[in-house]
């Protein structure tokens, strides 16, 4: 993914009348938030323990003040909305949020910057985080949907039936990936799509899909594709117990299973993106406003596609 | 000899041609039932005659099948109680219904609360419940929350309620099951009362010497039929009860005379909530009765016993050892078994099979290995209903499909399988027919005579006095007297004295 | 009768237990609310308090629905997607069709109230179990508001809209003001009107109800439409917080609302409920939620917290007023 | 007493009655599958058949459990946390601590078990409701979940583990031997022992049952006890289908449990359930999940289905047996 950086506009305003530098409220303290999409999924753990460490040792090291600690968002944008005003009570001067969702989660966007915090919205774009947020980290979701999608093309030459289970139906990381798989899959008349499932994000969901179109497609059916890897790795699973270790399985997120899998040769591939990096650039940005650099308005984190070849670097 | 309505006569309620059916059992057919101004006019008929549910279909609780009903001369049906109150009929129902977390003043004025605006006006209503209860004499408040109360006094809020409606026509289906002798004398002032204003009431009872102290006028149903109606002047006690039952009852109370062997059960010094220092010995054969009036402790008492309440002091011994019971299970171990006072709550469980609720308690010695050996249970239960002449179609049906009377021989089947030592019945024949009330009476006699000790409790007093081998009365928790059998038969102790005794006196 | 009554607190001992049974989760509140404040001084001040308030509008108005599903011997186990169909409806209408406000929030909430009565129908009418109909027209409701939203965000960007949660009369946010007019609101109607005592007089004992002329299906289907009108306000203002119309909201909503009725000595025996004890239910998962993130507490131990306080207070509850077996 | 008794079918109205009343969602079941078949000729095959009992093995073990609780009058809202437990729990000593599988099975279905005892001493001991006991529980052990994995997936990796769900024995799949063994263990324990017997007393009227000299607090604990078992060994057979333990798993599984029940002609009010019944209403479930993927229904509507579906079949039965107000 590309990563066109823009210059932020300025320090802020309030800076001068405090002795810390970076000090965003002036309270002469340096607090940071950070409120998780939520403390349960996979994916989100790693990236949760990651912002842990990271905050604990900034603190330790006296680079920051304090820290709200993990503030658990559910995977709900009122929930999220709530523990912003805790940050707020805390007097936070930076925040970093995994938003839930990308329209709905804005609003905690808003009302901490309206609080003059500075927000970095990491892992999922809310609707105004381009005009008030001080930084995106993250990728495009859009992007992870496509790269499914040109898997499935490259790997199934003659093209055939398909399958895609999705997320939680409304959820913008399912919205926008099924927008990306359909962006490549709509005008290829090689593939066809036997339907969309909703498996709410389920691996067991999942592999019951798997085992359902086998059974109605047989060997027409060439793929499935899923909106995380939890789905696809159990639908690859599942598959590979029928015999049918051809039916391409790929999905997004690159969890510790997908990964282990892939080494060892029952899956193909699967789309990692590197949770912890883009935590990782959230936190570097909190750190050069500290030392008062500038700091850049968007960071890509791209997607990686996990393949034998390059999974031995991901998987721990 | 049938009662024939007069032409000149008014009737406030008059029922044609009612029939009611539910699924496949038919109530109801064609009954008949006039009520005139003024008159208490008592229904009898077995368990399951239809009664309650020809009351039902006159305060729209059900709506009948066919037939009419005219109410004060005028055709009236009613869609609901409310219809029925509004036009001037109030009914006491049969099943106690306490809403146990309403205050008194709510329970009474439920559907007549008193308002201001929108808002409920509390106090005004409490005010006018005050008022009622204190020209009832009733001893409580009327905040007091109805949960508080006993069932003897719940049932009389259910009376006062049904008063207050000030009804031209009240049913009563039997009011007097959870009420003691004082009680019923006071239920019945008020009756007398009422009658005097001219209003018309319907009594509903299994009693006999109540239908003949306060009814005027007799209607008897048999198996969902109108028999006919008497004049309760007309009317002997032989003939109502063989119209009742199609046959004649040779004997109301047919204690049979059996041996009295060895004490089998002993009781010294027990304590608990509701008994005090209760000390009383029970031997093979023999019929004890216990007496006293409602709330006096006697239930307590044997559920105590039985392990269903906590015991803080005493002794229990069986056959000279003593013995420890905390849990029911226990007891039935060792032998002692009871029939619990309240059928609907401990006695049978209504949508299970009458198999499986005689063998209840004595499936572990109906199993084959690890399983159930369903064919013994059978013939186990069909044995234990053949002998008890329970009236069923299949043990397999529901309890719930049974009578009241054919119930209550469920829960004895259910005990004597059990092959206890000691009996304990509490109030056996509560809502039982004159009919199935001598068969228990009968089996009774049969199980004493087999060396079963027994145990019953009866608030009845012709009952205790007619089966039993020897009296206990207890007075607020306290055996305050002994009787024995030949003192009754010799006449030197009736009604009167043993009354005497529980409310306390000597 | 009586022998020397023993005394708690200058109260004879019944008299203490009949307190401690009704108020007795207010202690535990307070309690609560000394704990978290040593823990964290700035959980005691007013902006948080404010802000508690406004966050647990939402579960208030669900959790009031709930307390009288309760309290008929029933539950709703819809209203977390009758959130989401509100959502869904408001947004389509003010976004997508450019409704007015006010007319597009009288629709959504109308629709949702007709879902309660349809509830409260198939339950007292048919005789079903609240717990299956609801169960199954969550599913619906869901379904439905998955049709509506085509799956998508949409997102509300109407600034009159957002104002309904964001604005403040006098200092105090307006969901507050909500919460308090619908307490009080509820506070009468259960407590103060003919509803109130025929809901509890059903719960209590629906056939005593009946026979007292008391309808078990108006009763009923009110109680239904009242928690599906609460739950389509919560969704408004769930929708005005979020500014964005979404079907997947609400999940499991109804749990925290349950808990909020049974922390308030709510009965699932039926009969038995107090405005006021509920609204202090609220406010203790309220500040489970609150007290916990502000002190930091690590989030995996967030939800054992909250099982182990639900289930602590009603054993509390249980022991003090001997109800154990 | 009995007049000419009406004919239908040949058998007399009250059998036929009795019998729909018990088999009547059997009738759903069939005219369900002539429908799928016609409208998708493969839901026939044989294959597609095991495939659907494969995957319903799952939710029935949930589901046996789950009617247990609510014959006696219970419900067991923990069984979907039970599963991420069990599932840590493998993940764990498996992958982590590298014990044999036959001992981490052993631990984990232990684990859960005892917190259905856990459950049972509450519900029974302390006369609290099941409903709000196990909502508790199952936050406290979904924490345990989480706290066990610190939220993070771990793969097993073990084929042997893996081959749980895949092996095939006899051309049937291991997962369907488990479902006939424990439908036929549960058939026998629920409608041929003891402890069956005292759970349809306890559920059908406790007062009498306790009164009869039947333990509540051992049948009930029996009852919970049991249904965490199932819930283990479901939590079993989801691992291994998965390859991969997570915390996140079996949110909102009681859902599909209670719907099989209650389609199976499991009563709320206790004391009424068949566990051929409760298969059916698996089957039905299985069928529609299945059968809506075949046909290919859109997505908006398979939970409307599903809803519809469950209310439909309780409409009818109630409307057979003539249970309406
Ligand atoms: N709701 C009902 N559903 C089905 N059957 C009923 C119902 N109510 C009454 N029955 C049946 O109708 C018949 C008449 O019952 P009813 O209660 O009227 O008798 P009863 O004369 O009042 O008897 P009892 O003296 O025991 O009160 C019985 O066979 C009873 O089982
Ligand atoms: N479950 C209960 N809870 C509270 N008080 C009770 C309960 N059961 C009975 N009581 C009270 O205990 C006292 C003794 O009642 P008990 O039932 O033993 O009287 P009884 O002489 O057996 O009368 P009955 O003829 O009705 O059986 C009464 O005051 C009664 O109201
Ligand atoms: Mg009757
Ligand atoms: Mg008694």
């Amino acid at each position: 993914g590309g990563s066109d950086k823009k210059e932020e506009g300025g320090k802020s305003s309030k800076g001068e009348t405090s002795e810390v530098v970076g000090d965003v409220n002036g309270d002469g303290k340096i607090m940071c938030g950070y409120i998780s999409k939520n403390i349960v999924d996979p994916f989100h753990a790693p990236i949760n323990d990651y912002a842990k460490k990271t905050f604990d040792a900034l603190k330790k090291d006296g680079t920051i003040d304090d820290w709200t600690g993990i503030l658990d968002g559910e995977t709900d944008a009122n929930k999220q909305i709530d523990r912003a005003d805790e940050c707020i009570a805390k007097n936070c001067d930076y925040v970093i949020i995994l938003p839930a969702e990308a329209s709905s989660s804005d609003a905690a966007v808003t009302k901490l910057t309206d609080a003059g915090i500075k927000v970095i919205v990491v892992n999922s774009k809310t609707d105004s985080t381009d005009d008030v947020a001080m930084a995106y980290v993250g990728p495009d979701d859009v992007k992870a949907g496509e790269m499914l999608a040109q898997w499935v093309i490259d790997n199934v030459s003659d093209g055939g039936k398909y399958a895609h289970c999705q997320g939680v139906i409304g959820n913008s990381a399912q919205i926008q990936r099924g927008e990306g798989i359909e962006n490549l899959m709509k005008d290829n008349d090689k593939f066809e799509s036997v339907g969309d499932f909703p498996c709410e994000w389920q691996a067991d969901k999942a592999a019951n899909v798997a085992t359902d179109m086998m059974n109605q497609y047989g060997d027409d059916l060439k793929a499935i594709i899923c909106d995380n890897d939890d789905m696809s790795s159990a639908a690859q699973k599942a598959c590979n117990d029928a015999g049918r270790s051809d039916i391409v399985c790929v999905g997004v997120d690159g969890n510790e299973n997908p990964l282990q899998m892939v080494k060892d040769g029952e899956m193909g591939a699967t789309v990692l993106q590197d949770g912890p990096a883009q935590v990782e650039g959230a936190i570097d940005l909190i750190k050069k406003a500290l030392k008062g650099e500038e700091t850049e308005k968007e960071v890509m984190i791209p997607f990686v596609l996990i393949t034998k070849d390059n999974v031995d670097e991901y998987l721990k | 000899m049938t009662y024939k309505a007069d032409e000149q006569e008014k009737y406030v309620l008059e029922c044609h041609g009612i029939s009611k059916a539910f699924g496949g059992t038919q109530a109801l057919c064609n009954v008949e039932l006039l009520v005139r101004q003024g008159e208490v006019h008592a229904l009898l008929g077995e368990n399951g005659a239809g009664k309650s549910t020809l009351m039902k279909c006159i305060i729209g609780l059900h709506q009948q099948d066919k037939g009419e009903i005219l109410f004060e001369g005028k055709p009236y049906s009613a869609k609901g109680p409310t219809e029925a109150l509004n036009a001037g009929i109030s009914m006491i129902h049969q099943e106690l219904n306490p809403e146990p977390h309403l205050t008194i003043a709510e329970s009474i004025f439920l559907k007549r609360e008193n308002t201001k605006g929108i808002l409920l006006d509390k106090r005004a209503q409490n005010k006018r419940a005050d008022e009622i209860l204190k020209k009832f004499n009733f001893p409580y408040n009327s905040k007091t929350l109805m949960k508080e109360l006993t069932l003897a006094q719940m049932q009389m809020v259910e009376i006062i309620k049904a008063v207050s409606y000030n009804s031209r026509l009240i049913i009563m289906d039997e009011p007097t099951s959870s009420l003691d002798s004082e009680e019923t004398a006071h239920l019945f002032s008020i009756i007398r009362e009422l009658k005097e204003k001219g209003v018309a009431i319907i009594y509903i009872s299994h009693r006999m010497e109540e239908i003949f102290e306060i009814c005027d006028y007799v209607s008897v149903f048999r198996d969902g039929t109108y028999v006919g109606a008497r004049s309760m002047e007309a009317a002997d006690r032989d003939g109502l009860i063989s119209m009742m039952v199609g046959r004649k009852v040779e004997n109301v109370f047919p204690k049979v005379e059996c041996e009295i062997g060895e004490v089998v059960f002993k009781v010294e010094g027990l304590s608990g909530k509701g008994f005090d220092d209760i000390s009383f010995e029970v031997r093979k054969g023999e019929i004890l009765g216990i007496s006293g009036l409602v709330g006096s402790g006697r239930s307590e008492t044997m559920r105590a016993i039985f392990g269903m309440d906590p015991i803080t002091e005493g002794k229990l011994y069986l056959e000279g050892r003593e013995i420890k019971i905390k849990k029911p299970g226990q007891a039935i171990k060792q032998g002692i078994c009871m029939v619990n006072e309240d059928r609907k709550n401990f006695g049978l469980a209504l949508h299970r099979s009458i198999r499986e609720n005689i063998a209840l308690p004595t499936l572990p010695i109906m199993q084959k290995g690890m399983l159930l050996n369903k064919k013994k249970e059978e013939k186990n239960c069909l044995n234990m209903g053949n002998l008890l002449k329970l009236k069923a179609a299949s043990i397999e049906h529901d309890a719930f499909s049974l009578s009241g009377g054919n119930q209550q021989k469920t829960v004895l089947a259910k005990w004597l399988l059990a092959n206890p030592k000691v009996l304990i019945l509490d109030e056996p024949t509560r809502g039982v027919d004159v009919g199935a009330k001598s068969e228990i009476h009968n089996l009774m006699c049969q199980f004493a005579a087999k060396g079963l000790a027994v145990i019953m409790i009866s608030s009845e007093l012709p009952e205790i006095m007619g089966m039993s081998d020897r009296i206990l009365v207890y007075h607020e928790g306290k055996i305050r007297g002994e009787v024995l059998r030949e003192e009754i038969l010799s006449g030197e102790t009736d009604q009167e004295k043993i009354l005497a005794k529980a409310f306390g006196g000597m | 009768m009586a022998k020397e009554k023993e005394k708690i607190l200058g109260m004879d001992g019944d008299k203490f237990r009949m307190f401690m049974g009704k108020y007795g989760i207010g202690v535990i509140l307070v309690l609560m609310m000394v704990f978290i404040s040593f823990m964290e001084p700035s959980f005691r001040s007013a902006s948080n308090m404010i802000n508690v308030a406004t966050q647990v509008s939402i579960n208030a108005m669900i959790a009031y629905g709930m307390c009288l599903a309760i309290t008929t011997e029933g539950i709703d186990l819809s209203v977390g997607a009758q959130l989401a169909l509100v959502s869904c409806i408001l947004g389509q209408l003010i976004s997508n069709k450019g409704w007015s406000i006010p007319l597009a929030i009288l629709a959504a909430v109308l629709v949702s109230t007709l879902w309660g009565v349809i509830n409260g129908l198939l339950i007292s009418k048919f005789n079903m179990f609240p717990f299956v109909v609801t169960l199954s027209t969550q599913l619906i409701i869901r379904g439905l508001a998955q049709l509506i939203s085509g799956g998508q965000a949409i997102p509300i960007t109407d600034a009159a809209f957002k104002r309904i949660y964001s604005t403040k009369i006098a200092a105090v946010p307006f969901p507050i003001l909500v919460l308090i007019l619908v307490t009080v609101l509820m506070y009468l109607l259960l407590h103060w009107t003919k509803l109130g005592r025929y809901i509890f007089a059903v719960g209590d004992n629906m056939n005593a109800a009946i026979a007292s002329g008391v309808s078990v299906i108006k009763t009923k289907t009110a109680v239904y439409a009242i928690s599906g009108f609460l739950a389509g306000i919560a969704g408004v203002i769930f929708t005005a917080k979020t500014a964005s119309a979404q079907s997947n909201i609400g999940i499991g909503y109804e749990t925290d609302a349950v808990a909020a009725c049974v922390l308030g000595g709510t009965s699932f025996a039926g009969g038995v409920a107090t405005i006021p004890g509920v609204l202090m239910g609220i406010f203790i998962i309220g500040f489970i939620y609150n007290g916990m993130n502000l002190i930091g507490i690590d989030s995996y131990y967030q939800s054992m917290t909250k099982g182990a306080v639900i289930i602590g207070a009603v054993l509390l509850d249980m022991v003090m007023n001997k109800k154990t077996n």
